[in-house]
């Protein structure tokens, strides 16, 4: 190989493109952010549900909130991961991170779905309607559709590697959808609540909401990172089922 | 007119050129190159790769490994467009529009070679009174003939002709094989893949076998 | 040697294109065809209500531009794969994106331009107020060539596909709401009184971007779906 | 000699087609999806008032699934075309009009039906009232057939043709007009509380009328188209 | 088995066949008769009307005049589809169905021959183990193979046969005359067209030469 790059972070990430390499790394790690992940998750929904008191508004159907939001954040969150493995993927032609990015759709659709459906379960006692026209709502739902679409066009064309180049053109070109769902708020008035939520500055958020939200989010984060390894992983044996490390682990002989 | 100019790089250069579907191998790694003045046969049974090979050396296809040079230069995308006329499986000709607005059509995008008129090319292959035919009521026969006539106009030095016998009568390969004798004596090259039942053109000509696999 | 320059090239194609679409005419005036159809069936599955029918005339009729501009959008490239010509436009030395300009321009020209001249003829099939139709021949000036541009990114990507005309739909679609919301938005709000030149604004933007980006885009998508 | 029966060849088509949707389950969602997408531009195009919503949710829901059957429809031959094995059935010594019967059958289970399985997720979307799921499903359940096997006829008459996509929509659309009618006409009157029994009535005389008449027209039609 | 029966009608005879396209003849009155136990090689250039005479043959075009018995009775339809089996330029698989799955639903239209199963049918044509093999994945020539197989398995003894040497490598124009000759000595007939670069099968063989207009 040429021009073995030194630093250590580097390199490690070079390791990383190499399959065999992601493999065992994989194979490794996705257990236990699967664990971790589902701890954190459960652990966050117990205090949600048991230790947080009843909102003196809503009453308990705002206990919805500790799955809408942490699942929102998630829909938002892999749609950049997939379009930084798709950028990654559409100009250094790296093999896995054309994997990554098209095993981060569905994962991102399934958080968006439950996203939506989440929100508008909350919805209809607060608003009084399962579902409006507002910015939020609606790029949300094209942030499904955008998710649907990559998936798509990754499943219509014949070569997975030409299949994952398009796929992940069009993810780049969706980007645009992911700041317009976040500053909808912002934008346009809209019956969906402001940010409330801030990493910098004073929350405005009940304190003792706060821990339970941020177990979930964490845990979520570390779900998807475990099935997105095992997926890409899969995947990955899928596409170089030919090859000898492949074979060598299948116990194949050649 | 010379023949052969060999203090030049060759047109085409390929090293260790190979493609490869879905991570398995279509053409393993090729050396081979075609000067001007000389043409190359592709042989290779259904499926070797023939079809694969052009379109990698045309640019349509991306190579999975090694490389090509166009006229001594790394083979970019302008450098290819300058230098290479590709004759596929699909003629590009409109059915709608007339053979001389065919021919007219590639021009404005190809730029016209010196020396030869639109209906000179279109007597060269034997459609000498078919200008204002349409394309769609023309036989298979005359629409290759009509490919042929592009490729006698543009200014692009090496042809990649992929089949160019196929679909035509004895007839028909008897104009293929005399075009190509003239174009390479005046300096030109070609690339030509042929199952391998058909006479080749009587020009210094080497031999590419492509394996299955 | 004569050499090609972008020039004689984009004046070659428009004049093919052009030259084509007068030899098929018939196809040509079809998107209008199918935008009047989809209009015509609001009234029957609604009931002739002038009242109703005035509420949603704008937006019938920007959801009908649409839905007939994303249809005919799958022949963009259609045939030009099919006979091999794109490939010779790939082949050739002149630049991809302004190729495909060309190609939308004359998309837009023969499928959004007819859809436009006959809207006054909408307008009156669906009752529209007539203090509307500025508001909405302005909008849909603005939003078709826009929708034609997102249009042919898409187009490209799906280009070599089979069966693609669904799975068009699904990815044009949802680049495509944005468009219909200001659109069709602009005439909403000029019908109740509101301002609405901010979104005509937006659109003007959006098409100016447009204009440079989706070519170019169009060009590396089309590169990566033929590859 | 073990000849085939027209039972056997009918069971050995309906096997094929299904297992073709369940290889390409992809595509057989498409016609839900599009239906979906344009069901979803009106309120986009309209703004969310929720009783301007409800007055035409019953309309658009029509529209959609005629909209979606018909841009379905042209995919109902094309492949078996495409492929030559369409002249394998013209060729086979089984009743044309029986095979012609199970591709429609098989078109409408792989492309109506999800669509009607998601109609409440659309009314929801259209809020739509309640009281009125009923019928707007019974009025589907007897229309999309019907839509289903009128196409059928229309596309048989296209088949050989290139480009048929636009004049498919264009001859399919009038003949569509009378069930989107009866229809859409049906609900709209269930939710003004007048009679609607008498719509749905004659939906299922012509589906009856259709199932007997609508395969030989289009055998017939498939023939002539072809030679 | 008897390789010829003389005392009954030939499978198919032609009297006067003709063909017209907006008026204009493709192929002019034609006389012709197959019987069992023999070939028929229908030669012509480029558009000469081979394919045309052969969808003609099979009912897919009416005739512009003349006619034609199929086994002593007049041609219609029921009499054709029992009798005859083509093998057009279209192959009619769905690349989405595995080789087998593609033979069952042939065997469903058209009925089985007697004494032979899909598995031995793949094998005679060299297909041996791609039995679960998409049609999709299979390469130009496995293709072709796959609806010789079918052929081999409809009961029609009357094969129409479009060029069927196309796109086949010399193994594989070795496979198609053996299979006829195999037919035509089991009793069946074929008609075959060709371009005339071919090896013909060793069978009793008529030649029908159409000219162009
Ligand atoms: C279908 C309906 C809904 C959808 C599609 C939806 C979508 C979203 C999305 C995408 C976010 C993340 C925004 C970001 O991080 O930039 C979010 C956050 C949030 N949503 Fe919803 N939502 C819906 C309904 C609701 C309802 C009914 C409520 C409560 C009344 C609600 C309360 C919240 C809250 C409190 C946040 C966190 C805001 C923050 O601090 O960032 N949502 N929602
Ligand atoms: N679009 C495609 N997708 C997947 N595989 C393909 C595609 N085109 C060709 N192949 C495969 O790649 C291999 C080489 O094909 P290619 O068309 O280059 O062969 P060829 O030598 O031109 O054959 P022929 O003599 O039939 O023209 C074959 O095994 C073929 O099945
Ligand atoms: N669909 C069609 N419409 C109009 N003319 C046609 C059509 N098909 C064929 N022809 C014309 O009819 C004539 C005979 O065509 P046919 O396909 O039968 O020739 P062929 O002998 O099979 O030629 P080939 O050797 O190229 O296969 C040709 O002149 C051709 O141009
Ligand atoms: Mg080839
Ligand atoms: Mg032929």
């Amino acid at each position: 190989m040429p021009g073995v790059p030194v630093n250590p972070i580097v390199r490690w990430f070079h390791q990383l493109g190499s399959p065999p390499y992601f493999d065992g790394f994989a194979r490794r790690y996705a257990p236990w952010a699967y664990g971790l992940g589902g701890a954190l998750m459960l652990w966050g929904m117990w205090l949600a549900l048991y230790q947080v008191p009843a909102d003196y508004q809503q009453g308990n159907s705002f206990r919805i909130l500790f799955i809408h939001v942490p699942a929102a954040w998630m829909s938002l969150f892999i749609y950049g991961v997939m379009a930084v493995n798709a950028f990654i993927a559409l100009v250094w032609r790296i093999k896995l991170s054309e994997l990554l990015a098209m095993n981060c759709a569905p994962i991102g659709a399934a958080f968006t779905l439950i996203t939506l459906v989440t929100g508008s379960v909350w919805g209809k006692p607060t608003w009084g309607t399962w579902w409006t026209w507002d910015a939020r709502l609606t790029s949300e739902l094209v942030l499904l559709f955008l998710y649907l679409g990559v998936m798509g066009l990754y499943g219509a064309i014949d070569d997975r590697r030409n299949a994952a180049r398009a796929a992940s053109f069009l993810a780049l070109v969706g980007i645009v959808n992911v700041p317009i769902v976040h500053f909808s708020v912002n934008w346009w008035n809209t019956l969906h609540q402001g940010a409330t939520i801030r990493l910098i500055g004073p929350s405005t958020i009940d304190a003792s909401m706060l821990a339970p939200l941020l177990f979930t989010a964490l845990g979520t984060k570390l779900w998807f990172i475990g099935s997105l390894l095992a997926r890409t992983r899969t995947a990955l044996t899928d596409l170089e089922l030919g090859k000898d490390w492949v074979r060598r682990q299948l116990g194949v002989p050649r | 007119m010379p023949t052969m100019m060999l203090n030049t790089p060759p047109l085409l250069q390929a090293h260790q050129l190979a493609f490869a579907r879905n991570d398995e191998p279509v053409f393993g790694p090729l050396d081979f190159h075609v000067a001007a003045g000389e043409a190359l046969l592709v042989q290779g049974g259904n499926g070797s790769g023939k079809t694969t090979l052009l379109r990698v050396l045309a640019g349509l296809l991306g190579a999975s490994g090694g490389d090509v040079q166009v006229n001594g230069k790394p083979a970019e995308r302008e450098a290819i467009a300058e230098h290479t006329a590709l004759l596929g499986h699909l003629l590009g000709h409109k059915g709608e529009l007339s053979a001389d607005e065919n021919l007219r059509f590639a021009l404005g995008l190809y730029g016209q070679r010196e020396g030869i008129t639109r209906s000179e090319a279109l007597q060269q292959v034997g459609l000498a009174g078919f200008e204002d035919t349409f394309a769609r009521s023309m036989s298979a026969g005359q629409k290759k003939r009509l490919a042929l006539a592009r490729l006698l106009l543009v200014p692009a030095p090496l042809w990649l002709m992929d089949e160019p016998y196929a679909n035509l009568d004895l007839q028909g390969i008897a104009l293929v094989n005399q075009m190509i004798e003239k174009h390479v004596h005046a300096g030109g090259a070609a690339l030509i893949t042929s199952h391998g039942a058909y006479a080749t053109p009587a020009v210094r000509t080497r031999l590419l076998e492509l394996t299955h696999g | 040697m004569a050499s090609a320059t972008a020039r004689t090239a984009l004046l070659a194609l428009l004049r093919r294109d052009l030259l084509l679409v007068w030899r098929r005419r018939g196809d040509a005036l079809q998107p209008a065809m199918f935008a009047v159809l989809t209009i015509t069936l609001f009234p029957l599955a609604l009931g002739s209500e002038p009242q109703l029918l005035a509420r949603i005339a704008s937006g019938v009729i920007w959801v009908a531009v649409v839905l007939a501009g994303m249809l005919s959008l799958d022949a963009l490239f259609r045939s030009d794969l099919e006979d091999g010509s794109l490939e010779q436009l790939l082949l050739s030395p002149q630049p991809l994106a302004l190729l495909i300009f060309g190609k939308v321009l004359v998309h837009w020209l023969t499928t959004a331009l007819p859809v436009l001249v006959a809207t006054p003829l909408f307008a009156a099939m669906l009752q529209l107020d007539s203090n509307l139709y500025g508001v909405l021949v302005l909008s849909l000036l603005l939003g078709t060539p826009l929708l034609s541009l997102i249009g042919a990114v898409v187009v490209a990507l799906t280009v070599g596909m089979k069966r693609s005309g669904m799975l068009l739909a699904l990815l044009a679609l949802p680049l495509y709401v944005p468009v219909l919301i200001f659109g069709a938005g602009s005439v909403m709000a000029a019908s109740q009184g509101l301002p609405y030149l901010g979104a005509l604004l937006v659109l003007g933007a959006a098409l100016a971007l447009a204009l440079v980006l989706a070519p170019l885009a169009a060009a590396a998508a089309i590169r990566i779906a033929l590859s």
